[in-house]
């Protein structure tokens, strides 16, 4: 077993440094590393690419890196509810790359899996086709679309073992354990962190050689964009 | 009388086929979920990764593990299943989940769609809107038939950026239901009270009227 | 819930025809659907293509189809251990295409995700790459790989509830959810089928949708190929 | 006295990096599990879909659910985990395995392996060997010097079909250890008791010898 555990926030985010590109999982407010975000945003690290479905709210997850202006470029699917962000992205101060939510995933998996380019539908006779080699296959136009990788991978998993094996719960799955794959260096947190051997085999998500560092996260405050409820 | 955005839902419905998995947009296209006809067996699949969605929790169950592609907190049935983004899209494009119903801001006679981003406005982006659109085997738009200043949103040609191209086969709007045929949209039904003259003339595009036109049964 | 149970191995293969493509979950013998190819050996079809890893052994596994001249053509990563179908290929009278095994994995994956093609390094320079296109990514040659499918796919899991869910076990897993994926029909055998809602929404390897029909298998033998132990 | 099998896998066991994960080819690479040493650690993948793979069972414990890639019955160590082919792949062909050890038939002098084919002969195929020398950052090929006839499997270039190009970086064999480099085969130790003259006339490939070439510690 390798061991993945490093002891606090400060050794996971060692070598993190201004322009590198870096992957955060998460869908809207679900399942984002919320501890390396935070600690993140007291970095004086700017002009960063981020990856990321979503871009955070205004005062939570990766809204507190556009507040303080660290990053330069998103590459998300879907970039509403985030003033700030919009203020950025209108004055031009942000580069925005928007792509489709499946190209978006199947990218990041591609990047961690060596597979360079693939063929999708998604996006044919679209701006995002503008540039993109285009093929036909069973008689339907697809476009190429290349992998994405990223100098550091931050993704957040429910359970996890120091070997850096991760297991999710719920949706807050979603882009996590793609953006494992597609991290030069990927850190992982955890809301348990325990020895390795404790987990089955056979129920993890995510196995540890997809993960370089992995730690319990400190505090969890988890916030719900849509709290959609019905009366009992 | 021209249908409300329920009615809308509950006409679409009515097109669910039996034991088939079904992807539905933010919107109108959520409410499809409470119009289920007796005896149609769907399951709901949301492309942030859950199949078997449920209704949304009691008051104090609300998961924030637990949410919709609305970013709406939501259950599961028995028998639902969890997964990641690649596997989400994997069944939408790889065409396992059989019927999409989306909003739009526009349709075009020859099926393209028009849904993500107004030029000049804060553009929110496509999220899994161009998957969806370029996969699914079935595509029904649900919208209302003209815009707020009157317009219609049927019409020949998008004027909006697209989001997909070739891909709408039926919409549903307030007035009609139209389907997508290759000689361009063909009048299907009409709003309770609503004159094919109405519609021809809140629709830009031109419309193929073959025989009777029988209103919606809402 | 989309019940996809039914009564019996009869209903499972219900429109199996001559000439159809195959696809077969299992690496050697381990994880392979035992109860549909013993009954598919039992059934007059022949001039099938079979994708699997691998062709069974002479009287196990996929061997029982070519001892009855069932298959008319292989696709697979290794085919060792088996003299029938050394005699069947050297003959002339089995085509055989080999093919590497992640590739393999992979293009079934794409089969099933809808993506038509896609570029990895594997094979380039060798035969396998003749034919194909070739494209430098990362200052590697990288050679094009397209999608599989088939008419049905069938694979076994371990546990499985009635909306077609899978479970697997240990390394019988391989390549039975890629294929899952990749059959317009899917049939999924099982050791225990349970009712839908008994199996953990967060713990399912194989979600249902890609599976049409399950059932519990009547038997398995479950064959070890090579039992390699140390004593007490 | 040139190696066994033993020694040369001991020799290659020397070659590995503490905290790496590593896959072990059918044969001679397999060996090398049985001489780690000490204060290294590895953990072995096995394509088929396990990482952390342990000893053989103890007899009357073999799970036909828990094979390795040359179909053994295996177990696991605590921090395992089991994954299907393409994820297996993905860890492989995305360089996440640090280091293959493999077997070969014939190594070229740029690097080439032949080890899956023989014209005229049954063909078993590739299995995931393809994959793996088209991946790893590291290649060490584990193999005799030369053929049963006596014929170098050390080449200018290789007579087989091959099975990747350009790959192998390092070639340890019964009687020297041999670095690919650019401008050819660089040997770098001998077996003990082995000369230069020795290795040279089992060689069918130029080898660069520069200076002082040791023993190997075995």
């Amino acid at each position: 077993m390798i061991n993945k555990a490093v002891n606090n926030i400060k050794e996971a985010l060692l070598g993190v440094e201004s322009n590198m590109t870096f992957m955060f999982g998460g869908f809207g407010l679900s399942g984002i590393p919320e501890n390396a975000i935070n600690a993140l945003s007291k970095k004086d690290i700017f002009g960063l690419t981020c990856i990321s479905n979503n871009a955070g709210i205004d005062d939570f997850g990766l809204g507190l890196l556009l507040q303080r202006k660290q990053i330069k470029k998103m590459i998300s699917s879907y970039v509403g509810e985030n003033a700030e962000f919009e203020k950025q992205m209108l004055s031009g101060e942000l580069e925005v790359d928007l792509i489709p939510q499946g190209s978006l995933a199947e990218r990041c998996r591609a990047g961690g899996a060596g597979i360079p380019a693939f063929f999708t539908p998604a996006g044919y006779g679209t701006e995002v086709s503008y540039g993109k080699e285009v093929r036909e296959y069973n008689g339907k136009p697809h476009i190429l679309e290349t992998a994405l990788i990223a100098d550091f991978a931050f993704v957040k998993a429910w359970k996890g073992d120091t070997a850096g094996n991760l297991i999710f719960r719920g949706t807050a799955r979603n882009f996590n354990p793609l953006m494992a794959m597609a991290g030069k260096i990927t850190v992982a947190e955890v809301e348990e962190l325990v020895p390795a051997g404790e987990l089955d085999p056979n129920q993890i998500h995510t196995p540890g050689i997809f993960v370089q560092r992995i730690f319990k996260g400190e505090k969890y405050e988890k916030r719900i964009e849509q709290r959609t409820i019905i009366k009992r | 009388m021209a249908l409300d955005k329920k009615q809308i839902a509950q006409r679409i419905a009515q097109d669910l086929e039996h034991n088939t998995y079904v992807n539905l947009g933010i919107g109108i296209p959520t409410l499809v979920a409470n119009y289920i006809p007796k005896g149609i067996n769907v399951e709901f699949q949301s492309e942030n990764g859950v199949l078997g969605m449920g209704p949304f929790p009691f008051e104090g169950e609300e998961d924030p593990d637990m949410i919709n592609a609305g970013k709406q907190t939501i259950t599961t049935l028995p028998g639902a299943v969890i997964f990641d983004s690649a596997i989400s899209f994997a069944m939408i494009r790889g065409r396992h989940v059989q019927l999409t119903v989306l909003g739009a801001m526009e349709v075009s006679e020859n099926g393209d769609i028009s849904n993500w981003k107004i030029p000049g406005k804060m553009v929110k982006g496509m999220g899994g809107a161009m998957d969806l659109v370029a996969s699914a085997e079935n595509i029904i738009v649900a919208m209302m038939h003209t815009n707020r200043k009157g317009e219609s949103k049927i019409l020949k040609k998008c004027t909006l950026p697209i989001t997909g191209v070739n891909c709408v086969k039926k919409v549903v709007t307030n007035l009609a239901v139209l389907e997508v045929t290759k000689n361009g949209f063909k009048l299907l039904e009409r709003a309770p009270g609503i004159s094919i003259n109405e519609i021809k003339s809140a629709t830009e595009a031109d419309l193929i009227i073959e025989g009777e036109i029988p209103e919606m049964d809402v």
